[in-house]
């Protein structure tokens, strides 16, 4: 318990957290703080193109472990399952509509990167390493709890929601081309390729997780300024036990695979963690009756700053607990 | 200088709906059009701004569409498939064109 | 296809009086609205780019209203309360919209 | 709230083109325009975004003059001798004006 | 003298001054160069960002001074006070109206951060300390100028210019928001987040800030190129000798308060400098009759050049005379 | 032979190209991956400033060659002689008509930038050293070209196209100036200038390098998408035939004036590469009925890559061969 507090206590004080706090203060007292949208979007591009390299360098030095696999396929299995949970749970605890529901669903089973991101940068801090693959398994989890949420709607007996034209842009949005490219960039260059960029992609990316931090803190602290309007006691609730639960069914199934304690770690915040860039937009385009102010501000209001403030250290814990690591 | 009437049809549209209405549109003939960004609006599903916007999910864009009045209908029509289930604004408008041969 | 009867005005106003400029006019009733950016432009006070504006002191935008033809009178007279001192263009045009039932 | 008759210009032209297309028109008394951006079109040259544009050769603004009625004509003469030998298009509305004075 | 000139060169002949002459003439020969706005605020919070986090980790670990409630008040008063000054100077120097006159007062008490900036980056070439809350003086500076300004006007009896909602503005616009806030942060992380950020905040700076003066000159550049038709001879004078008189009230202070020599010459800088952010933002809400090209010309297109190249020198000289640092 | 596929191989698997592969991928499978276009332009200049800085630093730490006014006329007469070989050539090869065979020839007698930034990497990368003027020499071709273009097409009887706005607006275009202008910063400021931000501007370069051409390949990549209907194969036959035609009249020239094996390559770079920024725009102006999609597809779908992948090793190794370097 200590632990975990010291832990909290050291998480929430790092630049990266108070930046956050700095974004989400300034936007509640209606600030008008602002990063222009190019600028955020060349963050994001920086950090994914970061993250998916060293993941892939990492795999090119220590090789590819017997567990890889395995670990893709829980991948898939979790985002896959977890909208079910998640589903019964909003059914439960919440009011919303079956579409709202479902669509909220589908958000749980995906997964935020920058969540991912944080959640590196604190395993790094602590000194604890983890499988280079694990963000290959981050860009296989976007996906498939989409088609879930299709799915639990569709028992509700409407017509097709799911085009070719809408699977294309799932499977080749952005982000996960992006990932996945850099991914396979640092696996073909390796240790040589990482040490070229080393000074671009390594040294400052800390301090670029702050700068986009602390705009995902301003987006996330306009959200909360409606939660009131958009969400009731059931659904805050819901924002902040869901990703418990899909943490621990993200330890489970690391413990299955024996994963080390540092991927234990990172496929727990997958699990946890909620999407609010792919899903958000393949939803508008297949279920435009669900109500995005619902699904954006639980994922970007409440679990979100959730898992970046208490979360990590919690699932840091639990994986140290757990693995003895 | 010679003028010629047209209808200069514009649809508010989120972003992410834009490639499926501009390939629907073609289809039903239309050969010309301009997207025109849009930073924020107000409507009964609330208030949003670009700014902080962190996907592709919320933003909106304006398709504008000069045509001539006899095609207006086909145009319509096949907007409206697309808008029906969305958030959007269809305007029309009654404007002069120069060099109306290229419509 | 069906439509229906209503106003475009469109305000080009400092970005600075934005905020000032819809709270206005959502006083005034007004349910909806759009923000264009604008690059730049020229008036009585001269020319201007948006390219190396270091602040927000100078930049403009057009606030867009599509509204029910007996709601005009009150838009005008909120909307000129806050443009009468300030630089910034009003215009208002004839057009049909789909889906009045928005409005 | 008492309005006035004007004209609305929209020119859709290159951007590379703006500078000499509001030179052209202000020579012909135009005292006031407005730029807009365009992130996207499509037209006989085929279709392009702004996204991903290396250059400033392609892209396409939108100049908008609003008018006094008597002066439109100039107006027209002069942005058709610059836009003839490029792509772009020319639309002209009728709209009403506060503040005419400033026209 | 000679001290002076050989400063003068150093600092005009480094890339940071370079880069903004470069902007300054590309501008006058009209290229089409330029820099995309977003680009440019996104300099900006960067800027912001690492001057701030620096001065609050720099407390963080040589500890509050004394005189930092001193220093704080002195900003103040300086602020508040130097629009008197200048509307005064204003009135005998040129043909301004009452009400242009208020509005250019109001830019010379408030403060330009990135004269700041440059400043502390001539002084880090130099070796010479200075007080870490010196970025917390900064922000205090920005607004009472305002209030002054408006004073002014008041008296010659107008209506009611300020409303909460315009203070509200002024007190939580963005830059200051992003200053405090990461003083705060480096405050509360210290040496050890300074650390785990330095390669982006620190190491980089300079290079940064020369592309942000290159953006800053073209700016400036293409409003001197309408310098004549806005400004007559006195008011160009005054854009000179304005920020003389600042400084020296500065040092003035800074000498009664016992300030290092490093924060004598950042108090003469700020007080020194003209704002071209957050005051003209406030005119135009609180005086739309006030002609920004005349403020904004003599801020950005007089002041802040003359504060560059040839201000900033003669404050290190004077205050090293003064204080013998 | 083994030679150029080592080398090959070698740079088709560093970051760099990777990158660039990575966004002609994505174009070509439609993902939605782009880069904000006001991000791309901050990228840009950033290579452009570094670049410039570090070619002037060179300059001012090496001295100046006695070669240096004779690369300059070598560049001159290049810039403005490869059109002529190009036109006649697309007379032979292709049916495309007069105008744009005269646009297209403009193309090729200009330079790429990018494409010599990324030989400088190549080179470094090799060890291999070049003279610090080779920018200066990039920026005296960047306009010649366009002069010829209008030359070929005037004799075919048409009225004047060149006016006194255009010639300014093409010498003084923001690439030319910010490329002159930072070099001259490099010149004056020498290798204390360049320690002092070598920090920005030299370590994270080969990073920035890779996520700009991870923007040129989208780029590419989207023109790849309809070269099938702009192009026929004689004209793609010209895109891939046409540098190496360049590159061999630079290495003579090279030779000539007794470059080193680095600057060697480096004008066989420019001379082989095609504009796709300066003379577009140039020729939007002044021939607007000249079809922009073909040249644009060449050059950037066609030119560009090719030089990227087989042309740079190529180069290299003929310029190893003859110089003996
Ligand atoms: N009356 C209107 N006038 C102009 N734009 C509108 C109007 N109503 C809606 N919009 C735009 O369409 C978006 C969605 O509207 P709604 O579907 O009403 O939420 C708004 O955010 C505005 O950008
Ligand atoms: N006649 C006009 N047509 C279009 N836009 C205008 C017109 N007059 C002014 N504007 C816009 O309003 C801004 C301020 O105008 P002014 O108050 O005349 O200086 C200009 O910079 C333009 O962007
Ligand atoms: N009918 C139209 N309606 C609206 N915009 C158009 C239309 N036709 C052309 N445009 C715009 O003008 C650009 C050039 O058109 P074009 O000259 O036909 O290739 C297009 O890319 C569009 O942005
Ligand atoms: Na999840
Ligand atoms: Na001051
Ligand atoms: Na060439």
């Amino acid at each position: 318990m200590a632990d975990i507090l010291s832990l909290a206590a050291d998480n929430l004080l790092s630049p990266v957290i108070l930046s956050f706090i700095l974004g989400v203060s300034a936007a509640l007292a209606r600030s008008d703080l602002s990063v222009p949208e190019a600028v955020a979007k060349g963050l994001s591009i920086y950090l994914l193109f970061a993250i998916g390299f060293k993941g892939g360098a990492s795999v090119a030095s220590h090789g590819v472990d017997a567990t890889l696999v395995a670990t893709l396929a829980a991948g898939l299995v979790l985002s896959a399952g977890l909208p079910m949970i998640a589903f019964n749970l909003l059914k439960i605890m919440t009011k919303m509509s079956r579409t709202d529901a479902a669509a909220v669903a589908g958000h749980y089973g995906s997964i935020s990167i920058v969540t991912f991101v944080a959640a590196t940068s604190v395993l790094q801090g602590r000194g604890i390493s983890s499988e280079g693959y694990m963000v290959a398994v981050a860009a296989v989890m976007e996906a498939p709890a989409i088609l879930s949420a299709l799915w639990l709607i569709s028992t509700g007996g409407t017509e097709k929601r799911m085009d070719g034209a809408l699977l294309r842009e799932i499977l080749l949005n952005g982000s996960i081309v992006l990932l996945i490219g850099a991914f396979v960039i640092g696996v073909v260059t390796g240790e040589e390729g990482l040490a070229s960029i080393s000074s671009f992609i390594v040294a400052p990316f800390t301090g670029v997780l702050c700068l986009f931090l602390l705009d995902m803190g301003l987006v996330a602290g306009r959200g909360l300024r409606d939660v009131r309007g958009v969400l009731g006691g059931g659904a805050i609730a819901f924002g902040m036990l869901m990703p418990v639960i899909g943490s621990l069914a993200g330890l489970a199934a690391a413990l299955l695979i024996g994963l080390s304690t540092g991927g234990a770690v990172l496929l727990m915040v997958l699990s946890a963690s909620a999407s609010y860039i792919a899903v958000p937009a393949a939803m508008r385009v297949a279920l435009p009756e669900a109500n995005p102010s619902i699904y954006l501000t639980l994922s970007l209001g409440i679990t979100f700053p959730f898992n970046l403030t208490v979360g990590i250290p919690l699932y840091v814990t639990l994986a140290r607990l757990v693995t003895g690591g | 200088m010679q003028t010629h009437k047209a209808k200069r049809v514009v649809i508010t549209i989120e972003a992410i709906m834009q490639k499926r209405l501009t390939d629907t549109i073609e289809e039903a003939g239309v050969t010309g059009y301009s997207i025109l960004p849009v930073l924020g609006g107000s409507g009964r599903s609330g208030a949003w701004t670009r700014e902080g916007q962190v996907g592709r999910a919320s933003g909106m864009v304006q398709v504008v569409c000069i045509i001539r009045p006899e095609r207006l209908d086909d145009l319509l029509d096949a907007a409206f498939d697309v808008v029906e289930t969305h958030i959007g604004v269809v305007t029309i408008t009654d404007v002069e064109v120069l060099r109306a041969e290229r419509f």
